[in-house]
């Protein structure tokens, strides 16, 4: 599942925009929301990641993943219910197509009670960064996006 | 915050030309145009890619005849694969024939999710076949994809004309380039030449009715025959390749 | 908590029989049929009111004719206006021409806000116009109309038949029941009879391609005078009327 | 632009289910958000209002009204702005419209920066009920619904 570098290469350039924005000299940390349906590869993110990082702003930065469990709520009976109520029942296949997009729960997955693949993913969908703390100016910034 | 969004450009910046193929209206064409298009723009030895964004119902590979198994390569993203010269991407290849209840958020998501992780690599055109309507999908490409030019579809029905003048209303606000109006099904006497001249974009001409070109689909070799595919080649040479669009 | 949600059943509760007129492709015909259905049942002696949702791109009022001063009465609500024994709403009496560049998600509003203040009164068939995709409007209209019938169209291009395909899956799976298949612009043998067979759904007739139908558009007498109109009249008799659908 | 009629009914039929539902004998007061957007026009909301409670769980309740004031953001180039600015540019019909179907906002507002029609409403589209006080055998019972 080696698109996890994809995803580290989009985490770095979106905190490097962000970095610039807000004039950070040196990212210290950035906090990762990482949504369970997606079923990210966590170690292979991690080395892309400490390898994308060199050379840049990031050098010095610290990952801190903060695992999201994924839930569903459906819109025709208001059933909630967990990904991992049903992810045993995803064939290997249908795992990695929600594992590229996972939207397409909406394909594979349908609600437990009524059946219904009309439902809203309540959280746990993908990866998010839920926070850059870096210094500016010899000043520690801390920023909660 | 959403680590995808400032990727987009990074992943399409060795893309000469973003083309989306856009009605307002279904059933005009967009899909086999913008497929033959595709196919054509490769033999003329362009670098082509071709993206399906019609994500509730993606048929550019029924067009094509893309064979079942043919599938993107996981490479430090996904390698579109490469069907007859054409990178070729499209939803169909993870939900096959499934139902895609996709409300138009979630589609989009998804556009989204394949956008920043599809790596197209140098291209001179990528074409984006749309579905029909002014929706999410439209309105977001054109908010993702700042350098899109739009290429209209229409057929010569009065039922097309008032939603395709809809369309290039909104896409003068939106300030995005048109190339013009192709007029496809056409019979006899264009209605849709004055048309074009009314909204001031520019007619690129017209592709005939032509009952061949159902058995055709799925065969390159025969779609590439069809008079269809005969009178696209001209509109390519002389309104799709060196048109800059009028921004309006 | 919102509204106007508990009183859109009250608001169709003396409505007999609420059908969507469906494909998951456009340019199949929905809106031509639907709109020809709305006129026949009217001269069959029933009570019908149609319902435009397509509100990216409505036509039904393009194929009646409806012209643009008529305008819905306010009264406790608004009431649709009365076009050749037709009640008849649709978004374009307040957007007229101008673009509509509403999401799914304000799509399904405005409907939902029509829903719950138009007052249809006592009908036989109430005909629901949708869009192409199975996106927002479909999956909201099931959700709120719990007793709805789906009515299907396409064309027997194989490029309609793969997204029918994946609409037939999703009605089964919510349980809609579905009157049965109108194959339309059909011309020589059709495959379409099979596809319905396959897919476990009711054929109910075919209407054939007619090339007088564009100068028709607009004009009810010359509408029904069409071969469209008059094959439409004995898949109404045989598959709309006292047609209740199977429940997939 | 007396389809407020017709607003309030679907309020009451609103209120009734959930009276129903949560087994309240006498609706007390009940609690209206009122979005600018689709400018009720609030003294024929209460008419009717008053005339439709009679008779029903809410004969004695009191109405009250909390108007919300419109605001939107645009998606192009995240502009915030409120009605109150652009509101003045709408014709009579255009404005009718919009009070009919908030929604055709879109059709007659632009980004006041940008010109785009491509934008959220942040809040203040319509009416929304947000809280109900009623009476379960003899003792109160809120709910902030
Ligand atoms: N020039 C043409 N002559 C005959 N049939 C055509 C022509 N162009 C398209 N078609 C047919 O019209 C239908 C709609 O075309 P499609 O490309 O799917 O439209 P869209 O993508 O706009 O919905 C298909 O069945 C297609 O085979
Ligand atoms: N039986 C028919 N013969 C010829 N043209 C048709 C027929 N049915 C529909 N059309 C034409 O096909 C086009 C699409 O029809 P429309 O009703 O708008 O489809 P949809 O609502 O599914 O998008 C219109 O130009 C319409 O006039
Ligand atoms: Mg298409
Ligand atoms: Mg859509
Ligand atoms: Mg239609
Ligand atoms: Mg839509
Ligand atoms: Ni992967
Ligand atoms: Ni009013
Ligand atoms: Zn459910
Ligand atoms: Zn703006």
């Amino acid at each position: 599942m080696v698109h996890e570098w994809a995803l580290a290469e989009s985490i770095v350039k979106t905190v490097l925009d962000i970095a610039k924005e807000r004039k950070i000299k040196s990212v210290l940390s950035v906090e990762i929301a990482i949504g369970q349906l997606q079923q990210i590869e966590l170690d292979i993110l991690k080395d892309a990641l400490n390898e994308l990082k060199r050379g840049t702003l990031l050098e010095k930065a610290k990952f801190i993943f903060v695992e999201e469990e994924a839930e569903f709520q459906c819109r025709n009976c208001n059933n909630i219910w967990k990904f991992s109520d049903v992810k045993k029942d995803l064939k290997a296949d249908e795992a990695e197509a929600i594992h590229f997009i996972p939207e397409l729960a909406h394909v594979f997955i349908k609600c437990p009670r009524c059946g219904s693949p009309d439902f809203i993913v309540l959280k746990g969908r993908g990866i998010r960064i839920s926070a850059i703390r870096g210094v500016t100016n010899g000043s520690p910034s801390f920023d909660n996006s | 915050m959403d680590p995808r969004l400032s990727i987009i450009p990074e992943r399409l910046r060795h893309i000469d030309k973003k083309i989306m193929v856009v009605s307002g209206k279904g059933g005009v064409g967009k899909t086999v145009i913008s497929s033959l298009m595709a196919l054509e723009l490769a033999l003329m030895e362009k670098r082509v890619g071709l993206f399906d964004l019609d994500f509730n119902g993606p048929s550019c590979h029924i067009v094509l005849g893309v064979p079942e198994h043919i599938m993107p390569v996981e490479e430090k993203g996904l390698i579109p694969p490469t069907f007859r010269k054409v990178k070729f991407m499209s939803i169909r290849y993870f939900a096959k024939e499934r139902p895609l209840p996709l409300r138009g958020e979630d589609a989009v998501n998804a556009i989204i999710e394949l956008l920043s992780i599809t790596r197209w690599g140098k291209l001179d055109y990528l074409i984006l076949d749309l579905p029909p309507g002014t929706s999410d999908e439209v309105l977001d490409i054109i908010r993702l994809i700042k350098d899109v030019y739009a290429l209209i579809i229409t057929t010569p029905s009065k039922l097309a004309l008032e939603t395709v003048s809809r369309l290039i209303q909104l896409l003068k606000i939106l300030k995005v380039p048109i190339l013009g109006i192709i007029e496809n099904m056409r019979r006899g006497e264009s209605k849709v030449y004055d048309f074009a001249k009314k909204m001031d974009v520019r007619y690129l001409g017209a592709l005939p009715y032509d009952d061949t070109l159902e058995e055709a689909l799925g065969d390159v070799n025969l779609l590439l025959e069809t008079k269809v595919a005969k009178a696209l080649i001209n509109i390519i040479r002389s309104g799709i390749i060196e048109n800059n669009g009028d921004e309006q």
